[in-house]
Order: C-alpha cells, then structure tokens, then sequence
C-alpha cells in the first residue's frame, strides 16, 4: 500500500508532465519570469489589476462536497455578485477563476490541468477545502485514487481550508485574492465593515 | 475644391453620427449590462453589484476593462482567420442602423426611403458573424450553436417581417420617420395588436435571449457559439448582442409605440428623445424580466412555434390588413 | 477513455460523438457522459464514472467501523444525516445496541429535515437546467433555513456527522424545535407560491411531460428506486416497505405518480417535501424526554462475526449497507448500495433517441449526487 | 408471489436456503449458489418482480465470493444470493438479466478483478484506464480470512447447515437483540 501510496502520482503519465511543468525549479518557468516586460507603466498595471480583482469571474467546476457550499455563496443570502464575481462561466475561455472546489482523483487530474491551461492568463486558482489543500479526510494509508493537494498539479493563489468551508470563508479567500492582485484589501470601500464590528 | 466643400456638411454629418453610434453602443452596453445584472439580482432576493462603486455602478467598466487585459486564446485547431475575423463582423454593422432611427423628429442621423429595410438587412449580418464564429471554433458545442442559432434566426426573421409589413402597407413607406408621422393620432399597437405580440415574440428569438437562448443554451451546450472566445473577442459578441436588443427594440418603438411621440416637454424642443429612450428601454427591461422567470424552450418546440403558429398568424393578420386598406 | 471516437466517427459518418463532461454545467459535478449524436437526437450514449472516486469502501476496511461516520457524510453531502443514519442502525444492528426512544425522535425530525433540504436544492437545479435562473434563489433561499437550524445543534452546514452508534452527539433544545415549527409554517406557506411560479409554467410542462418515461418493469431491471420508481406509479419507500427506525408511528403519504416520466417525479419529490413536514410535524408533538445515547456503548465496538445489511430511505432512494464482519471491530467489507448509481445505470436505454435537451432534462430528473455514485 | 414456492424453487437450484431473522442482519433469505446456477437464479428472480439492490464481491479464501442482493417492491423480502467464483476467477454475467448488473459487474471487475462471462462491455468504469491491474479491494495476504470467519455464528446449537464449510462449534453465539420496531 505504501508503495502504491508514493507512486500515486506516477500512473498518470500526463499527470507527471504536469508535474515537470509547474516544477518550479525547471529552466523554461524561470527564463519567462526573468525576461523584462515590454511596456513597463505602473499607473496602468495598477488599473488593470484593480479591475482584475473586481471582476473575477468563476469558471462552473464543482467537483463534490464543497460544490455545494460554492453554489450557496452564489446564491441569495451570500451573494457573490456584490465582488463582482457572480458570472459564473461555463467555459474556461471566458473565466479568470478557477475554484477547486473539491476531491481531485487521479482520472480528473488530467482534465482539471487542461481546464486550467485553457483558461487565459490571468488566470487565478482557489483551492476550496481540505481535499484540494491537502488531500484532507483521504490523505490515509488505504487511500489509492485521491490526489493529495490541487498544488500538485496546477499553482494555487489561496487555500481554505474546511470541510467544508463555509460560504463566508469562500468570500473570505476571494477578498483575500483581491488584496494578493491589487495589493490593498478593499480597493473600493463602499460597504466596509465599520470599525469594531 | 468646390465638390469638396458642397459635400463637407455632409461629411461632418457623418463624423458626428459615427461618434453618436459608438457612445449608444457603448453606452448602451455599459447601461444594460449594469441593469440587467442589477435586475436579476433583485428579481432573485439578492443586491447584485454592490461594492464596485455606490450600488456597484462600476462594475461593468471594469468587466470591460478587464476583458481588454485578457489574453486572447486562439484555438490551436481553429481557423485563425475567420476566428479572429468573427467579432469584429458581429460588431461593425450595428452603427449603420443607428444612423437611420428617429430618435426624435429632429434627430436622426439620414432619413432614408428604405430606412427599414437598412435596418433589417444589418441586422442579418450578426448572424453571419455568429455562423463563421461558430465553425472557425472548430469546437461542436460552437457548431451546436450555429446550428441553433442559424435555423433560430432565419425562421424567427419571417415573422418578424410580416409583422413590421402590415405596418409598412398602413403607412406606404419605408422611411421612418414617415411611420412615426403616420402614427399621430393613434399608435399602432392599438390598430395592430397581433402584429405587435407577434414581432415582440420574435425579436426574443433574433436577439439569443431567454427562453429563447438556445444558440447559448448554458446547461447544454456550455456557452455555445462563443465557447472558445476569450478576453475582447467575447466581448465583441456581448456588446453585439446589446446593441442588436437596442435596435429590435427601436424598431418595436418606432413601429408600434409612436416612436418619439410624446407629451411635449416644455422648453425643450428635443423633447421626443427622452420619450423615445423611455419606451426603448421599457421594452428592454420586458425582454431582462422574461429571461429570468422562463425557462428555456425546447429547439423542436421553438421552430414548431415559428412555423406552426406565428408565421400563419402573421400572414393572416397581413391578409387582413391589406383588405381593410383597400376597403377605407 | 478507450472508446475510440474516431473510429466511431468514422465508421458511421453522419454521426458524431460529443464529450459531455467532466466539466460541464448540467452533469452537476463530475459526470461524464459520451453522446453519440445524429442531428440533435442522441442515439447513444455512454457514461463514464470514476472522476469522483474516493476510495472510501477501501479506507472502511483499515479504521475502526464507529470512526467510518464522517465519511459516510462525504458520500453523499446532501442526506449526509440520512447517510449517518443508514450507518448508526447498521452497527446498531450489528453490535445489538438498543437506542433511547428519544433519539429516535431526534434522528427522524433531523433526517426528514434533510430529506427537504435535499430536494430544496435539487428543486433549484434541476430548473436551472431547464434554463430557469430564478428559482434555485428561491428555493436556496429555503434551504438556508434547514441549514440554520441544523447548524445549531449538529455543528456544521453540509457534511454533518451528528449521529453515534447508539445515540446522538447533542441534545436538541427548546430553539431547535420552536424554529423548526417556524421553519415549517415557512416553507408550507412557500409551497403556493412555487406551485405559482414554476409548476404550472407551460414552458415546464411541455419540457417534462413524456419526457424519459419508465415503467415498473424497466425499474426492476436497473434497479432503480425513490422518487423516479415512485413516479411509475409503485408506492415503494424504504420508510413504509422495511419501517425502520420509528417510521411505523408517523402517519404520512407516499406520493405517487402514474406515467413515471419526469413530470412524475418532478411532482414526486415535490410532494414528498410536503409530507417530511408533515412526519416533523408529527415528531416534533410526540418527543419524548430521555437520555440521547444508549446505556452501554464500548469504546470498541466489536461486532460479531456475520453480515449485515441496513437499508435506508435516501433523497434519491434506497441506500444500502452490507457489512462483513470477521468479529474484530474493524470492517472485512463494507459495501455501499447507492441509489444514484442504480439510477443512473439506466440513462443509456432511458436517453436513446432523444434530443440533447431532453437528455439534459432527463439527466437532471435523476437528481445525480456524483461522490454518492463514485463513491 | 408465493414466498413457500419461491423457496420451493430455490432449493432446486442451490446448495442451501438458510431463512436469517431480519431483525438481527437486516435480510430474509440467504441462498447459497453454484457459480454455473446464478444466471438460472437470476432469471427466476426477475420472474418473480424482485429487483437487485446489489452486487458486489468479498475477497475471502478459498475463493472471493459474490455477492447478489435482491428485494421485491411489494413484499418485505431481502435476498441475498451468495456464488463463489471458478478457479479462473470468472462468473457468468447476469447484465443482460438485470441490466442494472452491467455497472456492479464492471466495478467488480475494477476493484477485485472478477471476470464476468458474456458481460458486453468490461472496461473499467470507475478507476483510470491504467488500473486494470490495480484491484484495490483485494485484500492482502496477512489481512486475508477464511470464509468461516467472516459467516455468522449460529446463535442456538440448532444451525442452518452451511453449504461449504461446516460452522465451528466453539464460538460464543452472536447477541441477538432486536432494536428493531416491526
């Protein structure tokens, strides 16, 4: 079992690419991050990220248990819609978001990597639960089939943990993703908590 | 020189209503997209938009501006040409329409003799756009929607022209601002009541939307004809897609609600566009609150309701009309 | 997967294969579904499971069976306590634990709330494949409710592990029984309006009506049970047929339909939501005082050697446990009867030949719970 | 249905029909099979309107063992079928009986590698393409029992005869205690 255990993720053939891809040690990634970009304007980066994070749009990918909790935050009572961030898109072309919200086993692996690389840059990762943080309740010994962290197969921006999270802790990290790509936690504070509430 | 200067007026003419399209267009989207996800949320218990901005009045900026920062996918299957080529298609030809709308009686970009026939004939071209958009995907959910889509319109086309021919057989023009003229009296929503149900049912289908939304049918076919569109291209078609419901809907006004007839405002001679707008945006927040209360129609239910029913209601309700002018 | 689609392709040109899924908004999580299509008339189809496995019969046969409670909650997060409930009697049975009457009560009004809030949801969805944004508002706006109630006495808000092998883990106090009245007048004042809204929508009824039909006969073969059997016109429900824990006492409808197409068991569950308020109701004037957890309950729960089978009535139908037990307290075996995978075995006859929209209808009427399926 | 003629029937085509008081396992009938007999059986189920709950197998020595579970929609009446497979590990399938069984049998065949005979379509369903080797569920070799250990204990000295092996007579009978309203 243990053995089995430790080649977990080497069945997948395109899973191991995967790996190789997002290693972070490996040549090509680092020559990219190191070339200069072309036009360098601070004013400009700084809007479009303002806008990025107020506009994330998630791609519909409920994978089990936390799916549920995802959908709830969309509806009435949490409503994702006041960030913006309700158009919830079907096609990964259109979505900047990905939200993992669930168990990712071994035969989804491959299709939640090329959901991810068909989504066009930039393009953010929440891992949503226990199971995408860090495999969770299955990370035991008989466990054969779940992979143990999304961060194995794809760069995650921000983990919750729960199991699952509540709707609160999902706007939380989507709050938390707007702070990481604007820098400031609320860019427009129009309905800011008061002090001491 | 002289050729130059008697046709300067003109040019300047067109300038300025090149300039006015784009701020409706453009305007027109920021207006509706805000609205109708404003609306779905309060038709649904919920705020909508709320930390964009006071009410989230930004928000659709900065949808916008973020598309434009989106990097645009092409397919590696795809046709790169047609794919690329398709929203701009979609987008370019929904200024000339804009150039012949009455806004008011002193407003209005040209007034020509086949004024409608203008409209309706670029109006058309969104659909090509749709159809090379969808097969350049090279993707079955975009050629699902073509498919839909193109049946969809072609069909929904016939009765709509039926409807607006009862009113041009009224009227004997195309122009129209002669329509607006001839509804003086009376508009013709009260003379031609079917003809106006059967064009505002139409219209949902030409315009994509709910429940007629089966080119995009999301729990079907993912997001349809755009499924492989990113970024600006995306939203090309969106913008498209608002401008098209802006001139389905003038056309209703225009047509059948009196266009820019209105009580006079008070020293304000261009009074007709605010009436106009009024009756414009009324229709469209019909065609908001219906898509989100019904659910979507079957593809076959849908055609059989174009063919089996509108079209023969409408040439019958045409048959009828050309009578009675001829009797009166 | 190896079904080879150009092969396929090929081999009948007009016809051609469509990938539904894993990723799709109408498989409600991770289903996917191979769709052989002629125009739009789906001719064949082939689903393929696995893409939610969790490995959870194995990882019941290397831990204690009294610590295998949450994952049972994780199989199916929507009757996640009817789920427990299957569990807790099934040791119960096997060990030969009595429970208090009390916590008896308590584990009926509990799962009967989240029978409703089961189909609160399912409600939604399936409108929402139908392409009706609104209505899963509504009905979410609902389920909050349940949700709350639940929240304050088990702890949390979907995978809720509040049943014990001989009791339960809280006491309900007065707040849990006066909101849930409240919650009950709530809905049954709501129901109207739905029925307003949505059930007598034409669009709605042109949509279900002699769409996926079954008969009694097809259901006995697949095996398929709950509110799409019922829909056929069986009155089978796990509650009445095998009366399990204090179900015997209540009195309440199995509500039937007669053609078995979607429309059936749209109305179905529908109904069904009506009448678990109606068992809450009746519970909630017949709670007894007494102690919520049996007498003797050992640390380690050995059970005797045997097998053993405890059977539920679930959200989507009958949920079974078989255990084998080799008389240690760790599991030999435990299998897990889902009713979703019975019921989902049957869309490849049930879809043959129809347009892609009704198969998305069809596929929404089964209620999927994809875990529950993979397990 | 005529549960006594029911029986009647049974008993010609298996080794033993045990009746287990349903309080205590939670079914009726136990029935003990050939692996040749299961298709005979299954096919005289559905004659008689039950439908199959389940279908799964346990990894016991000397051989694994499936399982069939069947219940009726009128009547209270839990079956449980058991068959041992061949020395090839093979069983005839019964999926063109109960077409419900196509998937039990492909996930059987998953998770404990028993072949079913005539299945028309015995790809994995539930585990990658890869793992047709995997069989997860197989037990290891230290964790392995004998199938005695794993059948109940009679309770009274009075047991149903068992059709392989015969019951040990040293074990402490099971506590039979019905919690169980009926």
């Amino acid at each position: 079992m243990a053995e089995q255990k430790k080649s977990l993720l080497n069945v997948h053939s395109y899973t191991k690419e995967c790996i190789e891809r997002y290693d972070g040690a490996s040549p090509q990634r680092t020559k990219i991050s190191e070339a200069p970009p072309l036009i360098r304007m601070k004013l400009s980066d700084a809007i479009f990220d303002l806008c990025r994070a107020n506009s994330l749009w998630p791609l519909t990918f409920g994978l089990s248990c936390c799916a549920i909790e995802m959908m709830c935050c969309g509806m009435a009572r949490f409503d994702l819609a006041r960030y913006g961030a309700e158009v919830f898109r079907p096609s990964p072309r259109q979505s900047d978001l990905m939200i993992v919200a669930g168990t990712v086993n071994r035969k989804m692996a491959p299709a939640l990597v090329t959901l991810y690389e068909q989504m066009p840059a930039p393009r953010y990762v929440i891992a949503m639960g226990n199971c995408a943080v860090a495999g969770g309740p299955f990370d035991v010994e008989a466990n054969y089939d779940v992979v143990l962290g999304v961060d194995k197969l794809i760069p995650v921006d921000v983990y919750i943990p729960g199991c699952p999270p509540r709707p609160e802790a999902l706007i939380e990290g989507i709050l938390q993703l707007q702070e990481k790509i604007t820098g400031k936690r609320f860019p427009f504070p129009q309905n800011k908590m008061p002090e001491g509430a | 020189m002289e050729t130059f200067y008697s046709i300067l007026p003109e040019l300047i003419r067109i300038v300025v209503c090149a300039v006015c399209g784009a701020v409706i267009v453009f305007g027109n989207a920021l207006v509706m997209g805000y609205a109708e996800r404003k609306l779905a949320g309060h038709i649904m218990l919920r705020p909508g938009p709320m930390e964009v901005g006071p009410h989230g009045i930004y928000q659709l900026v900065i949808d916008g501006l973020k598309l434009m920062g989106k990097q645009l996918v092409v397919p590696a299957k795809a046709d790169p040409l047609l794919f690329r080529f398709a929203p701009l298609l979609a987008f370019a030809p929904v200024f000339v329409p804009l150039l012949v709308l009455p806004f008011s009686e002193k407003i209005q970009g040209f007034d020509l003799d086949i004024g409608l026939l203008v409209i309706l004939a670029l109006a058309s071209i969104n659909l090509l756009a749709i159809l090379i958009g969808g097969w350049a995907s090279n993707n079955k959910y975009s050629l699902f929607g073509v498919f839909r889509a193109v049946s969809q319109n072609v069909a929904y086309e016939i009765p709509m022209l039926l409807s607006l021919l009862a009113v041009v057989f009224m009227t004997n023009s195309f122009s129209l601002k002669a329509v607006v003229a001839a509804q003086s009296p009376v508009w013709f929503i009260v003379i031609q009541p079917l003809a106006f149900l059967i064009y505002l049912v139409s219209i949902v289908a030409e315009t994509n939307r709910a429940p007629f939304d089966l080119p995009e049918a999301e729990s079907e076919l993912t997001a349809g004809f755009h499924t492989e569109y990113s970024g600006m291209s995306f939203s090309l078609f969106v913008l498209a897609e608002y401008a098209n419901m802006f001139i389905v809907s003038s056309v209703a006004t225009v047509f059948f609600l009196g266009g820019s007839s209105g009580i006079p405002l008070p020293y304000f001679e261009y009074s007709g566009i605010i009436w106009f707008m009024l009756k414009v945006y009324s229709l469209m927040f019909f065609l908001v609150w219906i898509r989100w209360t019904y659910p979507r129609t079957r593809f076959d239910q849908l055609m059989n309701f174009c063919w089996k029913y509108l079209i023969p209601f409408a040439l019958v309700n045409l048959l009828i009309t050309v009578v009675m002018v001829k009797l009166l | 997967m190896s079904m080879d689609v150009k092969a396929l392709e090929d081999d009948r040109h007009h016809r051609y294969v469509l990938n539904m899924g894993p990723q799709h908004p109408s498989t409600h999580g991770v289903l996917r579904v191979l769709l052989e299509l002629e125009g739009e008339y789906a001719m064949n189809l082939l689903p393929v499971l696995g893409y939610g496995h969790r490995c959870h019969e194995k990882i019941a046969e290397f831990k204690p069976a009294k610590s295998f409670m949450p994952n049972t909650a994780r199989m199916d997060y929507l009757g996640a306590l009817i789920y427990n409930h299957g569990f807790a009697q099934l040791l119960e049975k096997a060990a030969g634990i009595e429970v208090p009457e009390r916590v008896e009560y308590i584990r009926v009004i509990t799962s009967e709330l989240n029978r409703i809030q089961s189909h609160l949801l399912w409600y939604g969805a399936y409108l929402l494949d139908l392409g009706a944004f609104t209505p899963i508002m509504y009905s979410f706006d609902d389920r909050e409710h349940i949700l709350d109630i639940l929240e304050d006495v088990t702890g949390s808000r979907l995978t809720y592990c509040y049943f014990r092998v001989g009791g339960v883990s809280k006491d309900i106090d007065e707040k849990f029984v006066t909101g849930t009245r409240a919650f009950i007048k709530r809905l049954r004042s709501r129901f109207p309006m739905y029925e307003d809204l949505v059930n007598g929508n034409i669009i709605l009824q042109k949509r279900l009506i002699d769409v996926g039909e079954l008969t009694p006969h097809i259901c006995a073969r697949y095996g398929i049970t709950g509110p799409l059997l019922r829909g056929t016109g069986v009155a089978y429900d796990m509650r009445r047929a095998e009366p399990y824990s204090i179900y015997s006492k209540f009195d309440f409808e199995i509500p039937t339909g007669t053609k078995g197409d979607c429309m059936a068991s749209f109305m179905v569950r529908f109904h069904e939501m009506e009448q678990s308020l109606r068992i809450i109701e009746q519970a909630l004037d017949g709670l007894p005082e007494g102690p919520i957890m049996a007498a003797k309950v050992p640390k380690k729960l050995k059970i005797p050697a045997g097998d053993y089978n405890s059977s539920v009535e679930a959200p989507r139908g009958e949920l079974s446990y078989y255990l084998v037990s080799d008389g240690s307290d760790v599991p030999y075996r435990l299998k897990v009867r889902t009713p979703s995978y019975s019921n989902l075995s049957v869309i490849p006859e049930m879809c043959q030949g129809m347009l892609l929209s009704d198969v998305v209808s069809a596929m929404g009427a089964l209620d999927l719970v994809i875990p529950e399926i993979d397990r | 249905m005529d549960i006594n003629q029911v029986k009647k029937q049974w008993q010609e085509l298996s080794t033993a029909v045990e009746d287990v008081e349903y309080a205590v396992s939670g079914h009726d009938y136990n029935v003990c099979l050939e692996c040749d007999k299961v298709r005979d059986f299954a096919t005289l189920m559905l004659d008689e309107g039950f439908y199959l709950v389940d279908l799964m197998a346990v990894h016991v020595t000397p051989a694994i063992e499936v399982v069939y579970q069947f219940a009726h929609f009128e009547t209270r009446c839990r079956v449980l079928a058991r068959a041992f497979v061949d020395d090839k590990v093979e069983m005839p399938t019964i999926s063109d009986i109960y077409q419900g069984a196509n998937w039990h049998e492909r996930e059987t065949r998953d998770f404990h590698g028993v072949v079913f005979i005539g299945h028309p379509y015995l790809k994995p369903l539930i585990l990658p393409e890869e793992d047709v080797d995997l069989k997860p569920l197989l037990k290891a070799e230290a964790k392995l029992k004998d199938v005695d250990a794993v059948r109940r204990k009679p309770p009274e000295p009075a047991p149903a005869p068992k059709a392989k092996p015969a019951p040990k007579p040293e074990v402490k009978p099971a506590a039979v205690k019905s919690q169980e309203q009926s």
